[in-house]
């Protein structure tokens, strides 16, 4: 138990420094986008570092809380989190509902810290947040029950195993309308550029993140790098059929992410109520389409 | 006390007591109304545990009672519901209007419920749901709004028509109106007759779509501890008759070639489905933090329809014991936000703020209890929750999945809404002096239900164990469970190991706080206003209209079923005016006339 | 006896190392709260897109004083701007840093003799670096970052250090040029 | 054209019609201008509001300290014709007492109220024309009346930093290299590294 405890915080640590790289890369490829130079591939962990080494300031008890909070179920959702078939804390119990209830923990937890500071505009950020939450994640989990009633396991490296014994015929090409979808609610769930309303640092300073500096912010930037490394991975093991060793997983990964930075980088913003009725309009009659082809009628190339 | 029958007289007669010592010592009556609701409920769990009921009955007459596994479990869960809502009575008594009978009333609901839950004939049941009906229905006016009580006897009135009519199909059916045997025999053209009666008495008081009308009405304007109990008691009732109609009462009809499920069942489900959409839609909008819960009662209700309809055994098993987990997690929300009313005689969230500096245990427990309600482990509601997805999934119900899920993500949104802005936010100068920790029986209460709320989202296996001896007394099969792991269609899940992973999580998190530079504290006006000078809370405090953007999406459409009903009153007091002009005139001879005409209608086919 | 003293210098001296080691960290990541009262601000914007590219010595604005490093002062201050930049640079956490733009920071530039505008920054709160010029152009801009930089590496950016220990005499000047820092106004009650 | 200055026509009777004008002043075929007593202004306002000016663009004063007079100057507006008319009024500059004309434009609410800031006007019926707006905590006569310095109150209030006689940089051979290097690190900084 104790190995797999550690090996779980192995994954979460390697996870958050991985994806802490490839932040900083993809600060570079998107500054070569327009023209800049662009920051040193390591700036996001200067930017970490230089937050936990400052003195910030404290509204209370819960804000502290909720921080502590918002960081242990984040690192306790990555510890479950299979990086391939064999680097894994827990197998067996890697259970999809798992990650998406135990992130909630933590996002109940910063949004409990960032309403515990006082700050209006913080409430309206995390308003925003949890209707920009409402509005993507149906979608996407109607797409993945269509992939865990296909695969038979809801367990995320039973269904990446699931692609690579089917000859790797992974669910993007077999579910053509469903990748789409979750293509779209990954943007909305990583907070890139067309459903960004809840950060908006022009219009409520950005949101939730308006009281913190020093640590809790240092700690809320690593919680927000392991979730972009959870939800990423997420992704790579339901639609492009997991990885067989960890460099495919690195590639793999590495496409995904750069891909939607690029494609969040030409976009502007929606407003919070044009993200709901964005997402229950298009995404959400493809996934229930998708699902009635692939689970009533049963074409799946 | 292993009599049935004794412990519902003993529990009467102490409410009479109760009733009596009210008027010498109001303190005495509430703590024996305490004594009483722990006896019972100390009595049902141990004998129920045991299995050593006694069911026969020798001084009532007429009534008889038999004990099986489920109305042992739905027992527990209520008598525990009485028995924490009573700790809460000695501090309300005073705001009540008729504060003498409110003991009298709560004892003899508990009585009464017990008869519903053991009872093995139908009549019997019936005279005790009325019984139940008819004595819960004056503790809602107690705090002033009758409106609310007259709408609760309405839909009430409406399920206990729905029952009587569906017993006395059985009756016609097989002879009898004894409970076991008179389900074991139903068949043919009655049964789908039956089943929608028992469903719709079911739905009645479950509060479900469409009638849930009452619902947020009573539990918003009921006095504050007792809609705990009407949420995590008496609406339970109808969870009880649901599972009867939909366990007991054979599949009928066709059935759903794609889902393997019938029809009769597939359209439970969907109404349980909009259940959960409407729920969820109302309770984003709700101000008043009560009415808030109620809806999301009603929503957790839609969860219990569309578990009992799928009819395995993984489906049920979520089913119940969402029943139990929502019940803990209800009652201890309603009972948290009580103890912030009982001092600002308010629960409408945009008059409040800040209460966690001066009520923090208060606060854990309604984040304890919407963690759970939120369906978030390591709380109750995510086993019951994980349960009920893994049966949705295998069947591959994509329109219910839709409101399964979509009532899991928006619970999120209005469990928050409160914290928000209830307890969270800036400490509004009006409750800053005054305001101070709830007393220690109430906190009692609270303590133990966040207890039990995480117990049960951590090691829920001995409870999973005894809802499996419900499900085989049912004749399904039982789910398989190790000591540690509960084992579903597509996966295993093991409560404890996430637990430990969270704890471990959270640690680590700890250790980086605590080992970095100390932070400055700031009081919670000097926070970042754009430079401006701010110095009223108020100002700086978002509570109203939490969910503007989303709400300004339906508005539109929220009064469609309200306005159905208004109109179907509105039509049926016409036609009872078209009556009373046409019958009930000044000439008696003419009423006479009518009423002759009518019996001979009546009578036609008889006489000839 | 001996231990004691030998521990306590010991913890300064590892004290001083981290110090140094969050050092390299802050210099290399100067978040930037742009208080834009003046005409300077205009100078921003080429500094941050692609022309000067701010980002690659790690530069980048913040849309809150708690997040922020450095406070940008980019121009005059009336005495209405300067009580919120006095709020708004008590509130940023420490080590914090403040760069003033332009002569009207230095020493009231065109408006020396108004009766709105105050004169010497550095008066009501620690300046670290000027940059001169009315407005001065871009490579000054960031020749002032530069040199933030390089005093922060010589521990000569303290500031913020100087504003707690001379605190009673910022607040006198503070006081004696607004009268009161923090004001009621009808708008925000 | 013609109907623009029929138009102004149309004021300048109505003017000269109801009002005794000190002086009247047609601008150009957009503006015209009257000089009125003091106690006509709010009756020629309520006039022009009914006649279709139904906005108040402005609302200021001029001091004139040789005069011993504030000159009060309000600007409405017609919408359908695009007419600007300026009525102009003087008062005593010693105890400058003007009435509120809100009860025409409510909207006039905050010019008066910077006008009492600014030049020490007094309007009663305005129920808040002496409360704070734009200087806080003012400690002086108005800022805008002629006889204020400035110059003076800014030497009395603000520190100045006292420039040096003598600017010539004490060692040359000293600073030559952080010169030289400082304007390379420039060159670099404009081309981002690349020669």
């Amino acid at each position: 138990m104790i190995i797999s405890l550690l090996i779980g915080l192995g994954v979460a640590l390697g996870g958050f420094t991985f994806q802490t790289a490839l932040g900083g890369v993809n600060r570079k490829i998107v500054a070569r986008l327009q023209k800049r130079v662009g920051p040193r591939w390591y700036q996001e962990f200067i930017d970490i570092f230089k937050l936990l080494s400052k003195r910030s300031v404290s509204h209370g008890w819960i804000f502290d809380f909720g921080v502590i909070m918002a960081l242990g179920g984040i690192i306790g959702t990555a510890m479950f989190m299979p990086v391939t078939s064999n680097i894994l804390a827990f197998p067996s119990f890697d259970n999809f509902f798992i990650f998406v209830y135990l992130l909630a923990v933590g996002m109940l937890g910063m949004a409990m810290s960032a309403s515990g500071s006082g700050n209006p505009l913080a409430s309206i950020g995390v308003m925003r947040a949890l209707t920009t939450m409402v509005a993507y994640e149906i979608p996407f989990m109607i797409v993945v029950l269509t992939i865990i009633k296909l695969a038979g396991t809801s367990s995320v490296s039973g269904i990446a195993e699931f692609q690579q014994m089917a000859g790797n015929n992974w669910f993007m090409i077999a579910l053509p309308l469903g990748f789409v979808v979750a293509v779209l609610s990954l943007m909305g769930m990583l907070g890139k550029k067309p459903f960004e309303t809840y950060i908006a640092p022009a219009e409520i300073a950005s949101g939730p993140m308006v009281e913190y500096g020093g640590k809790q912010l240092g700690m809320l930037f690593i919680m927000h790098e392991i979730t972009v490394f959870i939800e990423v991975s997420l992704f790579v093991h339901l639609f492009l059929g997991g990885a067989e060793n960890i460099w495919m997983f690195a590639i793999k990964y590495f496409l995904v992410y750069a891909g939607l930075n690029l494609v969040s980088n030409v976009n502007g913003r929606f407003k919070i109520d044009q993200v709901v009725v964005f997402f229950y309009k298009w995404p959400l009659a493809m996934a229930v389409v998708q699902a009635i082809i692939a689970i009533y009628l049963g074409w799946v190339i | 006390m292993a009599n049935i029958e004794l412990l519902i007289l003993i529990t009467l007669s102490l409410g009479l007591l109760s009733y009596v010592l009210y008027h010498f010592s109001p303190r005495l009556s509430s703590a024996l109304t305490i004594l009483g609701s722990f006896f019972v409920f100390g009595s049902v769990l141990y004998h129920g545990y045991i299995g050593s009921f006694d069911v026969s009955s020798t001084l009532l007459p007429y009534v008889s009672f038999s004990s099986s596994a489920l109305s042992i479990f739905f027992a527990v869960i209520i008598t525990f519901t009485y028995a924490m809502v009573s700790l809460f009575n000695p501090y309300f008594l005073k705001t009540h209007k008729a504060g003498n009978v409110h003991n009298l009333l709560f004892l003899s609901t508990l009585a009464f419920v017990l008869g519903v839950l053991f009872t093995n004939h139908f009549m019997t049941m019936f005279f005790f749901f009325e019984a139940v009906v008819w004595t819960s229905l004056f503790m809602i006016p107690l705090k002033g709004s009758k409106s609310a009580a007259i709408m609760y006897y309405r839909f009430s009135a409406f399920g206990s028509f729905a029952l009587l009519g569906a017993i006395f199909l059985l009756k016609a059916n097989s002879g009898t109106f004894l409970i076991t045997e008179s389900l074991a025999v139903v068949d043919g053209a009655h049964q789908l007759v039956i089943f929608i009666l028992l469903v719709v008495a079911g739905m009645a008081k479950l509060g479900a779509f469409p009638f849930h009308i009452w619902l947020p009405e009573v539990l918003g304007k009921a006095p504050d501890h007792t809609s705990a109990l009407f949420s995590g008691g008496l609406e339970k009732l109808g969870a009880f008759i649901i599972v009867f109609a939909l366990v007991r009462v054979a599949p009928v009809g066709a059935t759903f070639a794609a889902i393997d499920l019938a029809w009769s069942r597939y359209a439970v489900a969907i109404l349980g489905a909009l259940t959960i959409v409407f729920g969820t839609l109302m309770a984003i909008r709700q101000d008043d933090a009560k009415k808030l819960l109620a809806y999301s009662s009603m929503s957790n209700g839609g969860y219990m329809l569309v578990a009992f309809s799928l009819m395995n055994s993984i489906s049920v098993m979520g089913g119940l014991y969402h029943v139990l987990a929502h019940a803990l997690a209800s009652v201890a929300a309603f009972l948290a936000i009580a103890a912030v009313a009982r001092q600002t005689n308010t629960t409408k969230m945009s008059e409040l703020g800040g209460m966690i500096h001066k009520m923090p245990i208060t606060y854990m427990v309604y984040l304890i209890a919407i963690i759970s309600m939120a369906g978030i482990p390591p709380m109750g509601g995510f086993i019951s929750k994980w349960l009920i997805f893994q049966a949705v999934i295998n069947k591959g119900l994509i329109f219910v999945a839709v409101a399964v899920f979509f009532g899991s993500v928006g619970s999120f949104l209005y469990v928050f809404r409160p914290l928000a802005a209830l307890f969270l936010g800036q400490e509004l100068p009006q409750y800053k002096k005054t305001l101070k920790e709830a007393p220690s029986l109430m906190l009692l209460a609270m303590l133990i239900l966040s207890v039990l709320n995480i117990f049960t989202g951590v090691f829920p296996t001995p409870i999973l164990k005894v809802i499996n001896t419900v499900i085989v007394e049912m004749g399904m099969n039982e789910v398989v469970l190790t000591t540690f792991t509960i084992e579903g269609f597509n996966g295993l899940l093991h409560p404890g190991l996430i637990a430990l992973v969270f704890m471990v999580g959270v640690f680590v998190a700890f250790v980086i706080f605590i080992s970095l530079k100390k932070s400055k504290k700031v009081g919670l006006m000097d926070t970042y206003t754009a430079g401006n000078f701010i110095y009223t809370e108020e100002l700086m405090h978002y509570s109203v209209d939490f969910y503007a953007p989303l709400e300004r999406l339906y508005e539109k459409y929220i009064d469609i079923a309200r306005n159905v009903y208004r109109s179907l009153d509105h039509k049926i007091k016409e036609f009872a005016r078209l009556i009373k002009y046409f019958i009930f005139t000044y000439k008696p001879e003419i009423t006479a006339f009518w009423v002759v005409l009518i019996l001979i209608l009546f009578l036609w086919g008889d006489i000839a | 006896m001996n231990s004691t003293r030998f521990t306590e210098r010991n913890k300064e001296e590892i004290d001083r190392k981290w110090w140094e080691i969050g050092d390299y960290f802050r210099r290399n990541s100067l978040w930037m709260l742009m208080y834009c009262t003046g005409c300077c601000a205009i100078e921003l914007p080429p500094a941050m897109t692609s022309v000067y590219d701010m980002e690659r010595l790690g530069m980048g604005p913040m849309a809150t004083p708690r997040q922020a490093d450095v406070l940008l002062v980019t121009g005059y201050l009336s005495l209405k701007t300067l009580r919120r930049l006095i709020y708004t640079y008590e509130q940023m956490s420490e080590p914090k840093y403040v760069v003033g733009f332009g002569s009207c920071t230095i020493n009231g530039g065109i408006y020396h003799d108004s009766h709105a505008v105050i004169n010497r920054l550095d008066q009501y709160i620690p300046v670290d670096v000027y940059v001169a010029g009315c407005m001065p152009n871009t490579e000054s801009v960031m020749n002032g970052f530069v040199d933030l930089m390089d005093l922060m590496k010589s521990k000569k950016a303290d500031g913020w250090k100087r504003y707690h220990t001379n605190y009673e005499w910022y607040r006198e000047n503070q006081i004696a040029a607004l009268g009161e820092v923090k004001v009621h106004d009808e708008f925000h009650e | 054209m013609t109907n623009s200055m029929s138009n102004v026509g149309r004021i300048n009777t109505l003017m000269g019609k109801n009002f005794s004008l000190i002086d009247a002043k047609i601008i150009d075929q957009y503006q015209v201008s009257y000089v009125l007593k003091k106690d006509d202004i709010h009756r020629a306002l309520s006039v022009l509001k009914s006649n279709g000016f139904r906005q108040l663009s402005y609302l200021s004063c001029v001091d004139w300290p040789n005069d011993h007079e504030i000159e009060m100057v309000y600007i409405v507006m017609n919408w359908d014709e695009a007419l600007h008319i300026q009525l102009h009024a003087r008062i005593d500059r010693d105890n400058p007492v003007m009435d509120s004309i809100l009860p025409i434009y409510p909207g006039a609410k905050y010019y008066e109220r910077e006008a009492h800031e600014f030049f020490g006007v007094a309007f009663p019926g305005n129920p808040d024309y002496d409360k704070q707006l734009i200087l806080e905590g003012w400690d002086d006569i108005p800022p805008m009346r002629k006889d204020f310095d400035p110059r003076a109150y800014s030497d009395k209030k603000f520190t100045k930093r006292d420039p040096k006689e003598n600017f010539e940089v004490t060692d040359k051979t000293s600073k030559r290299p952080r010169q030289e290097r400082r304007e390379e690190r420039a060159n670099n900084l404009r081309t981002g590294g690349k020669k």
